[in-house]
């Protein structure tokens, strides 16, 4: 199977979508000519001209709902956010046009769209340019919201995104782009809200996603190593909906769990991963749910506060100890 | 109606179309006068904002555009609705809530929708519904037909970012769009002319380069002559237009809100209706000899009869079965 | 004691705050010549001119930094969104300038800014005037995040938020500006940050906020009558900063809680005291604590279904049926 | 500096004027190559937007200033905190990130801060200062003094709402702002052209009925005079005025960019080159005999020192204390 980029995956997926659905377009800043500010879209302007591959000003809630009314009219728009931090500008349409659309409308226009981009800190961007977005999006009835952590999953979800009939916010992660993982060269795609049981394990759940995945795997190794732990590791792929099911019927066997995620702690994903399981499994809890978080600050840009402001695998090992009882 | 012995140079069609244009006016006048009438008995609720007064620009715009353009409008809609074709029956049960509204009761007077009739809302976000209705003129140019979009929203929301951040798209992008404003000179309680630096509204299609008009919003026959030109310039040169309507609107801002008060007078709105957009077309219909009283009567009777079935048909339709509190949240 | 409005309650403090200190000033639609859309600022421009109760025109980012940047200079802006629906066009500015200033500048900047106006459902307004954004800005750090219930409260910790030194966000409820309660005619403030006990209880903790709160009395009242059951009502006030150590404390006492929000449920505030209260009270809880919420769907316009959405005492009184396993 | 014996027609103030701009410009310039320099040792990270020449742009507005007008800027600001007096080692420290930078090491390239020189940033969201330095103005009105306050953004900045938003809301409340757009042709790798319907900035003053100026931005003495006049009529008509300032960046959009490729030509960027903004003036102050080559090499000198000097400083400057990673996130 070939090994390629999260970021060449994610191209493989607007290109295939493309050329499958003439319907499907792509919208958003340096997308076309500058070949995308991080690259995803580099080459489909010349493959598929400027009629389908489209700069726009900067102008993010007008173009965003430009997407959103030529989804009302039936074309599939993907709308690229240079990054998720300037979406706040276009919050408004994503909100109160896409998400509601359907509803207000009594179920006469849906609207397939995808609204795409990079998510979260990178490195030393500084407060305006490092937020993680998830816990507000995934807050919208209306909108489903996927966070792929590897080339694999971004490729088939991104897919699956493209062809949905509702707004889907999709968040990559600027820090993943480089990251490589095999990608099966034939078509496929993956259902959104099923989580993904990255490593199995009998001690402890940890629930991740996205950046954050690749900080629990570490930080399994290390339990097993140093402390004997069996950690489960437990990736949601898709925020909304959430895959309560798996959440739970992880946490039934290993009785314990942490939550990691890069945003911010108050009303945080983990907050309602942590209200679905002592609703769900509150007799299989052996010891509270512990979350680790992006600080609960805007974020530094000095590298060393940036680092210490971001989920580790030292954090995690800290709080599974902690869920077992080691500390 | 049977056209009548004439002096007007008007051939029988352009009367009939008079005609027409002059019962779609009453139309919606009556529709509205039972709207506010309904409301203050309590079977409409949340907010309410009638469109007596400017009759004339969704009836002479909407007559300028085929059956398979797009038409989008703010919270002030129920004519434009009517207009482009929403049975009075249909629109009525909305406002009441009701499952055989237009939006099956979950949209309501600020969210009308005939995915049929091309009629795209109803949006209650001032400035959000001219970017969709760009979106539809994107698409238009995507698929290489010669549809149009057409786009109204106050003159109060000419100051707000989205409007200018899509008329630029909408001119660097050549797309097929009417952005129709419909100036009633004021925003709820504010006057245009505390709230813009400039108070030509039609002057700011200086920025991008973009045709413009502006027209008197309370005469149907230049709202329609000047939409026709700007539809042709969408449909055939695929560019866009901003055309400003001068209107005046009789009522309080929504029916929840005073009819006069600390932003106007009473004798202004008085004045005002001196220019009443129904009785200027009659006046013209009757002096060029095409429509004398007793055939007034007649179209009068016919709406208003159409009127009180609308709201006989909302009183009685259904509400929303309980379960539809969770249906249409997402397509599957 | 005079028994007066919320909505004058909110005037006095207005009027006292802008009488006590010549840099505070009002601005937002509608505020002056118009009254307030909500009348909220009623009589202010008459008693303080145009210089300091200022109409804009519709443009919300702006006026909303336009605010930031007076602050930035010294000025004590309160900048009232007509509703907090709009907000979500100024949302940038409230995040990115508002929130993060003082900590990008290095501490530097301090924002004093009170950002206000009705937020949630009133009576049948729709998906697009309905949401209840609480969570969302409880979510950043840098902001505080206020929701008073009262006059009481709605006067004293207005005139705190305006003397505060950061941004705060003050959250009013449209349907609450007719309700009435005793103010002191004294000169009073609330602290931020302090939850209050608005009925002691025995058997469940029932937490609230805002709206919500008239909601928990009338259960409590039900529960009482009709099932004995003794709950104890806890009233958030503020939600960021969160009073845990109050929360925590009557957690002690009951073992049981319900949690009532107006908001959508995903990553809402009720999800975040969840989290506070399994890590702080882990051992004292005899029950999964449950949640009584806004539903999960855009707010529909139909009265019925409106009203089904909304939570209400008989939602509340079967979730404590639930807790307390009478269920 | 001694004035040489000259043949201008300058008076020695005037002189010593010019070639305190001249020396202005060299000090962006250095400053720049190093923070370049620095950028790709590692020890500056995240973007770092480089200024090299726009300088002219930055020294000619400030110069006219006051001490206690407003400054605001986005995030290519280095020049511009230094033309304002930041010292050149507390912005490089903020560069690197240490706890002698003005932010204290939490702000960084693209957020820039003093205080009490009162320049008010530093920010990195397109279209983000432009109403907070009309707030800015809106305080100055509030208080009833003469300052200024001046806002700096790129020209990709004019399509976006607060832009709209804010002009509108300056020329309505006569709000004393500077509205400075230093047009460089592009934003990241669009072009101006693919991006905004109308091509000139400054017509875009037309839908406020505002005062505008374009003028070359090469040309520190141009840029100066324009702001000039504009910082007059904020101070004493108490109107806002919008200037375009034509300009090149030689760079890339910041230092993570190609400096040239898919969107514009290496020769373009050579022939602009043959506009350097500090050649010129420089050339000029020969040409007047106000400045010999051995004057200029002094100058050169000293601001090189200033610069390893400030590079030094950065590089010994202790990182913030772990536990800042909490502090400053409310005021108490
Ligand atoms: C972004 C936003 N801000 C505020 C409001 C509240 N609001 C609803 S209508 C209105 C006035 C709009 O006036 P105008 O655009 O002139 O339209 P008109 O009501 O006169 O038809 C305001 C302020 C809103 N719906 N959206
Ligand atoms: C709202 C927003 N959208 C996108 C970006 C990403 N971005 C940063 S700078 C830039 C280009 C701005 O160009 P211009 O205004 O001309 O300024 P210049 O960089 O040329 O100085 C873009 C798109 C941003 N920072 N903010
Ligand atoms: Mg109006
Ligand atoms: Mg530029």
């Amino acid at each position: 199977m070939p090994t390629i980029t999260y970021r060449d995956a994610l191209n493989q997926a607007l290109r295939e979508e493309m050329e499958r659905d003439p319907d499907v377009f792509l919208m958003g800043e340096e997308v076309g000519v500058y070949q995308g500010a991080y690259k995803v879209s580099r080459g489909l302007l010349e493959r598929f001209g400027e009629r389908r591959v489209v700069d726009t000003p900067i102008a993010e809630l007008s173009f965003a709902g430009i997407g959103v009314g030529a989804a009302m009219v039936g074309l599939r728009p993907i709308i690229e956010f240079m990054t998720w931090n300037f979406a706040l500008l276009a919050i408004d349409q994503v909100v109160n046009s896409a998400a509601k659309m359907l509803y207000m409308s009594g179920g006469q226009i849906p609207i397939p769209i995808v609204f795409r981009g990079p998510g979260g800190a990178a490195l030393q961007l500084a407060a305006q340019h490092s937020q993680a977005f998830e816990a507000w999006y995934a807050h919208v009835p209306g909108l489903k919201v996927v966070a792929p952590a590897t080339p694999y999953d971004a490729k088939g979800l991104l897919k699956t995104a493209i062809r949905d009939d509702n707004p889907v916010v999709f968040l990559e992660g600027e820090m993943l782009y480089n990251i490589k993982g095999e990608v099966p060269e034939e078509e496929y795609t993956i259902p959104l809200g099923e989580a993904e049981v990255k490593r199995e394990g009998s001690d402890v759940t940890v629930i991740c996603h996205s950046k954050t995945v690749a900080v629990a795997l570490k930080a399994a190794q290390q339990l097993e190593a140093d402390f004997g732990i069996s950690a489960e590791i437990l990736d949601l792929r898709t925020i909304r909906p959430l895959d309560v099911p798996t959440i739970v019927r992880s946490l039934r066997k290993t009785n314990r769990c942490v939550i990691v995620e890069e945003g911010w702690p108050f009303c945080g994903i983990g907050a309602q991963v942590v209200d679905e399981i002592q609703r769900e499994a509150f007799d299989h809890l052996d010891a509270p749910v512990l979350r680790v978080t992006g600080a609960d600050v805007p974020m530094p840009y000095n590298k060393y506060l940036e680092r210490a402001a971001k989920p580790d695998p030292a954090k995690v090992v800290e709080a599974v100890k902690k869920v077992t009882y080691l500390d | 109606m049977a056209q009548p012995a004439t002096a007007s140079h008007l051939d029988a069609a352009q009367a009939d179309f008079y005609r027409h244009l002059l019962r779609q006016m009453l139309l919606i006048r009556r529709f509205e006068e039972k709207a506010g009438e309904a409301y203050a008995q309590g079977k409409i609720g949340g907010f309410c904002h009638l469109y007596i007064g400017q009759e004339a620009v969704a009836v002479g715009a909407i007559a300028a555009l085929r059956d398979d353009d797009y038409v989008f409008a703010g919270y002030r809609e129920h004519g434009h609705a009517l207009v482009r074709g929403m049975s009075p029956r249909v629109a009525m049960a909305e406002l009441f809530g009701r499952s055989d509204g237009c939006s099956r009761g979950k949209g309501g007077s600020m969210h009308l929708f005939d995915a049929d009739r091309l009629f795209l809302g109803g949006h209650a976000i001032v400035g959000g519904s001219l970017p969709l209705a760009a979106g539809a003129g994107f698409a238009i140019r995507y698929r290489d037909t010669d549809q149009v979009a057409i786009c109204f929203f106050g003159e109060a929301s000419v100051n707000i970012g989205a409007f200018h951040e899509t008329l630029n798209m909408a001119a660097l992008w050549e797309l097929p769009v009417v952005f129709l404003c419909e100036n009633n000179r004021y925003g709820m309680g504010t006057a245009l002319e505390r709230a813009a630096a400039v108070w030509d509204v039609y002057r700011r299609a200086c920025s991008y380069d973009m045709a413009e008009e502006t027209v008197d919003g309370m005469d149907v026959l230049a709202v329609h002559e000047s939409t026709r030109r700007a539809v042709l310039r969408a449909r055939e040169d695929k560019a866009p237009t901003l055309i400003e309507a001068r209107t005046y609107r009789y009522m309080g801002h929504s029916m929840a809100d005073p009819i006069h008060g600390h932003y106007r007078t009473k004798e202004e709105l008085e004045e005002q209706k001196q220019q009443d957009p129904i009785e200027k077309l009659r006046m013209r219909l009757t002096d060029e000899g095409l429509l004398d009283d007793s055939q007034f009567e007649v179209m009068a009777q016919q709406v208003q009869g159409e009127v009180e079935d609308a709201l006989a048909f909302a009183d009685q339709s259904p509400n929303p079965e309980p379960d539809e509190l969770y249906t249409e949240v997402y397509r599957s």
